[in-house]
């Protein structure tokens, strides 16, 4: 009987197998898991083995002496970057409109007229048909006392503009309502005596007239050209409660595309350059043209060119510490289609706008390992055995085939954090696979910049839990529509906040976004990356591309964890009459463990 | 004493009376109705007595105080002074509505511990 | 000066436009719309047509013996069906699943054993496994003492099946709390003596082990051949709160596709066959690759198959009603993929099962109307002029010119109720038009079937207005987070309930399903019919099928009122740089009352 | 009110005392509290006293009812008699909860006009 301990070096996460080989067989003692240290498969991980070792003999019982050898995979290092890259913009000119969503605009309808400043209106001719601006310092009861008084002369004041959250205050004080926007925080730079227009939808309504064409080109007598101009105003306040259009001689709207730079993708045969703001569906039908992909560059400048060469750098790095002299080249990206929350230019009211980004995810890993070294400490650290061996796809097989009810053909996808792995082993044994760029990570950078939270962790709660909203003091809403309570007060920051119930309790979502907009975010982003990488992965493992050919998929890695991935994934490959599960290592493990048990069992068989 | 009306009304909270005070659906208890009572006893107190649950209290001292009738008597949303009237306005009735609480939360009594 | 109406009968509405025609053109004085009578272009339409010419005059004060003329279009005669065919279902065999969301299960976890009668508990060993069964009649406190007590005695019940809705009661009077489902309505259909599992997941999380094809197989220990046939139950068990597995030695589960019937596609030189079975995407791909449609039937005994009869034998009809004789073909159809829920064959809890569709649109459209003894019978019942003229298409482009801002090259999109309609103006004045299958009743069709509503009157009061929920008796939540208030308490059936703000004031909206869900099936729906056939028209009118040479699109018809349709339309051309919008015909009838202009303007101008 | 109990327990309204009566969160009046009190009076009053709005009274002649403390006095959310008591604990729970009410609206107070 000897006791064996097999240790997968994963680039997050280190993860130990214990057992005691006899002639039966294995016999599994338990694991443990712990963060990697340093980049996978260079000396810096033995801290981390060390502890993982460690910590699966402690929990088994057992004593270090014990133990005959430690059993490590051939860690090749991985370096992944990310990268996002805007690629429209919306800027406003001379400012020609103003469409947002303050919480309390007043007064219902559409007014048209001439910009006027609220201290101007006393010298309005009656008969004149204006839209009051109100500035900064003017109380709400001036205000309307000074509108009802225009009106009172004849003057038809329509609609008004103002600075503070006076909305409903001065509506709620006039004779008749007109239509009010509030909030507008440069009101001063509204441009006077220009025709303007002044829309407020009822609630739970958006802006009709503002946001059609045609509506303004009514509203302004606006000839076929002059209307072709302003349709990109028209466009941009669509979906809004309100607006203001301001008619000014030279305004303009520009709803333009930056240019984001070249992608050149080099393929053993072609080398083909892309426009990174061609969008995602371009870049990798592109890609599919050069596959398999040799190398990848990126232009000077950009953020995808820089987060290439940084990738290619570290890896360099990494090598040349080593000794090794591999080259380092781009092995995969992945490019997704996402958008980002950001400030208009020009714009009065703190507009945003969901402006088109691109993000891209991209791999360099190498073929051979610089192993030695880290297998040199790993002896003098543990004063025991190490051996290192076993290629980390035929490992992971090895350890998904310990899952109940699997056979070969069977493929492995091991969703990890900075790729996504695939192994292929028919049934006669061979195994195929291929390593991809983007997973776990991508996910938590797309929730994060889509919902404009620049918080990392936060977006990384917001993928592994679910949503609720706290709709009292003492209960939340979950997404799914059960309530919970408790009998503490939530904090006041929390009221009808949309929160997260993570591992360290409940925490609120800085965010104004609805919570199914959170969830419709969190799961598109899981799509984009994980549905879309599981394909590409069979497709490229299954024999002849055909995935009918394979008999059970896998589901292995962190992200295996998630609450929705798997069943994401076991959906997509349904129509294919895949039998596809998250994986059960050893029937105990779950997605875990796949690598660590694969090193013991291939020992065990080995040895036996 | 106006600021915190305009700002309940601004919400568009519908107008009820309460204790003989016209108010934005929370009850405010004025200053003058209780002479030793801090803000934050007055606004618990209106928070009880408003069918809104909701309430706001203004001391001697001008301190202002917004308060839910179901949370503990010490543990009010926001207690701050009279320059942010308004804002305990909004605040009041937001708590009404059921929205988020406006701007910054470093006025309020309780926010989450940072992660 | 000459007193003159134009008149539109359309498939759903009738319009009218009233003018004075003197030597400077044409003098609007007004409009009026009524539903038509009978079928478009038949003389049925008479009694519609003198209510709105009646209508027009009395709105501007006119007398009906002023009148010089009434102008009416060429009403071509249009009949459209509506059908949808279900492909898959859901059968459960041997009660082999019970997968539901009961509002209350309860005590989280997984449990396993063999199946036994609550009454039998008592002859359970110490040591045994069991799942125990309670069927009607069993009181909670009897329950949670009988559990109790074989727990006491060293029986391992690890989960129960309840058939009231006691979960809750019994797991708050055990010691420790096991998974317990109930609301389980056929719960003596329960096998019992086979091993099953129970899963109760956290609120507001879902089933993981059960809804893992290699979570059965752990649990119960199946090979990799009862692992693939297991696979249906657990994918259909994804998204549960709550489920339970029995193996039964035969059980089975077959998500199986029902044989639909073929749809055959007539074109002018091919005649394609498509199984209804294959989906939207493969239907309209067929109806491309024979384009122009020259006819199509459907399969004898299957909805499609019927409803194309219909359709075409109503058209026979009318036609031989008046005498004409043109054949009756099917001139378009529109296939769109849905679903349908669907009560499981074989369930033990009524759970429902969201089965694939498709909803097919076809249209008859003849080229020649049987106008004469509408004509006559009009000059008779109102005693003045009538003159048939003018193509639709051409009336409805002279009709959408008179929108601010717009000039030729333009393109018309009507969206009406059976039909969508498109026809574009070139620079050169020629006029080409189509007439597409699938407008605003399929959207209403679409929305009743997929959310179960079965009533066409909620489902059509959904389409046109937003959402709320009622989220206490005095105030509703709007769908964009406005909150509105009421004096008056709501009615107590509305409490917590989606409502829908209709004309008529607020109506229920009599479904489970949350805000959010109603929201997104009534936009896919609008997404699915008009922004498709919207492309699909513009795609056959532009020069060269390139959308890049039409300068505007104007959007015309009853649905063009919609208050997301236009939206989504003018988002989907966005990209190729047309100016497209809501028609505003006149600057004052918005996307109405075009074709009845048309007719005024064109006779305007040839007696000028 | 075993019946009663059991259906706040069952959608798991997180248990209160109120009056000295063990309540689903909802405070009950039992019958005999008050001799000549109908059961809507019972449970308007119930709803009033109840922090949760909710109340539920049972009167002499085993009518039992479920109110808010919102909703005017002599318009209830439910009335209907002991053998459905269960039912009127799952619907108090509910009112408390903010989930639509159980079953059929055969029995519920007022309904929509059917358009
Ligand atoms: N419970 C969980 N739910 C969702 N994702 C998770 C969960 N736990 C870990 N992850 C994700 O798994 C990824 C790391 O996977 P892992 O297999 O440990 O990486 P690697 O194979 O690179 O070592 C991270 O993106 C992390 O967010
Ligand atoms: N306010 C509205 N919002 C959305 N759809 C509407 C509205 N008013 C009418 N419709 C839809 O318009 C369609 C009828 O359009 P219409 O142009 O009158 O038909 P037709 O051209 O066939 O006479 C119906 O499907 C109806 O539901
Ligand atoms: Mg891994
Ligand atoms: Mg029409």
């Amino acid at each position: 009987m000897t006791l064996l301990v097999g240790v997968d070096i994963g680039n997050s996460t280190t993860e130990a197998c214990l057992a005691e080989c006899g002639p039966d067989g294995p016999r599994y003692l338990g694991g443990a898991l712990t963060s990697t240290s340093g980049v996978k498969g260079t000396a810096d991980n033995v801290p981390g083995v060390v502890k993982v070792v460690q910590e699966a003999l402690s929990a088994a019982g057992r004593d270090q002496h014990e133990l005959a050898a430690v059993l490590v995979n051939e860690a090749t290092p991985v370096i992944s970057g990310l990268a996002m890259e805007t690629i429209t913009e919306t800027v406003i000119t001379e400012s020609t409109m103003i469409g947002h969503n303050p919480d309390t605009p007043a007064g219902a309808g559409l007014g048209t007229g001439t910009t006027v400043a609220f201290a101007e209106l006393g010298a309005c001719a009656p008969g004149e048909r204006v839209i009051c601006v109100a500035g900064a310092g003017v109380d709400f009861e001036d205000a309307a006392a000074g509108i009802a008084a225009a009106r009172d002369r004849g003057v038809e004041v329509t609609g008004a503009v103002v600075q503070a959250d006076d909305a409903n205050l001065i509506v709620n004080r006039l004779p008749t309502p007109i239509p009010v926007v509030d909030e507008v925080t440069l009101v001063e730079k509204v441009p006077l005596g220009m025709p303007a227009a002044v829309e407020v939808a009822e609630p739970g309504r958006t802006v009709r007239t503002l946001s059609n064409s045609y509506g303004i080109a009514t509203l302004f007598d606006l000839d076929p050209d002059q209307t072709r101009l302003v349709a990109p105003v028209a466009r941009a306040l669509v979906g809004n409660r309100s607006a203001v259009v301001v008619r000014t001689p030279s305004g303009d709207v520009a709803d333009r595309r930056i240019p984001a730079g070249t992608l050149t993708l080099i393929g053993e045969h072609a080398r083909l350059p892309v426009g990174v703001d061609a969008g995602a569906e371009e870049i990798m039908a592109t890609l599919r043209r050069v596959t398999p992909l040799a190398d990848a560059t990126g232009e000077a400048g950009t953020h995808v060119g820089g987060m290439l060469a940084t990738v290619r750098d570290a890896m360099a790095e990494t090598l040349s510490d080593t000794g090794g002299e591999q080259d380092a080249a781009i092995q995969d990206v992945l490019a997704v289609d996402t958008f980002v929350p950001q400030r208009v230019t020009g714009a009065l009211a703190g507009e945003f706008a969901l402006e088109n980004a691109v993000a891209l995810a991209a791999m360099v890993r190498t073929s051979r390992a610089p192993m030695e070294a880290l297998a040199g400490q790993l002896r003098s650290a543990l004063d025991v055995d190490v051996h290192v061996g076993g290629v980390e796809a035929d490992m992971a097989v090895l350890g998904a085939l310990t899952t109940p009810g699997t056979r070969r053909p069977l493929a492995v996808l091991d969703l990890g954090g900075g790729s996504t792995d695939a192994a292929l082993a028919t049934g006669d044994g061979e195994v195929h696979s291929v390593h991809l760029a983007g997973a776990g990570d991508l996910v938590t950078k797309l929730i994060d910049s889509e919902l404009g939270l620049d918080n990392r962790d936060v977006a990384e709660d917001i993928k592994k839990n679910p949503l609720a909203k706290a709709e009292s003091f003492f209960h939340v809403r979950m997404e799914d529509g059960t309530a919970r309570f408790f009998d503490e007060p939530l904090p006041a920051e929390a009221f009808a906040r949309v929160v997260v119930l993570g591992e360290g309790g409940m925490r609120p979502v800085p965010t104004r976004h609805p919570l199914e907009k959170v969830r419709r975010v969190r799961r598109s982003a899981k799509h984009k990356v994980f549905v879309v990488n599981a394909l590409r992965a069979l497709e490229r493992v299954a024999p002849g591309g055909n995935l009918r050919e394979i008999g059970f998929v896998v589901v292995l890695g962190g992200s295996a964890l998630d609450f929705e991935i798997p069943d994401m994934i076991a959906e997509a490959v349904a129509a294919a009459g895949v039998v596809c599960g998250t994986g059960n290592v050893r029937g105990s493990e779950g997605p875990r463990n796949a690598v660590a048990t694969g090193l013991v069992d291939e020992h065990a068989g080995r040895t036996r | 004493m106006r600021e915190l009306l305009a700002g309940l009304e601004e919400e568009g909270v519908p107008v009820r009376l309460a204790s003989g005070t016209p108010t934005g659906g929370a009850a405010t208890s004025p200053a003058d109705s209780g002479e030793a009572a801090t803000a934050v006893e007055l606004a618990h107190a209106a928070a009880r007595a408003s069918p809104l649950d909701v309430g706001v209290g203004i001391d001697v001292e001008g301190r202002v105080c917004v308060h839910h009738a179901k949370r503990p008597a010490d543990r009010p949303v926001v207690t701050t002074d009279a320059t942010r009237a308004r804002w305990c306005g909004h605040n009041a009735a937001r708590l009404v509505v059921g929205l988020p609480l406006k701007e910054p939360p470093e006025q309020l009594e309780e926010t989450w511990p940072q992660h």
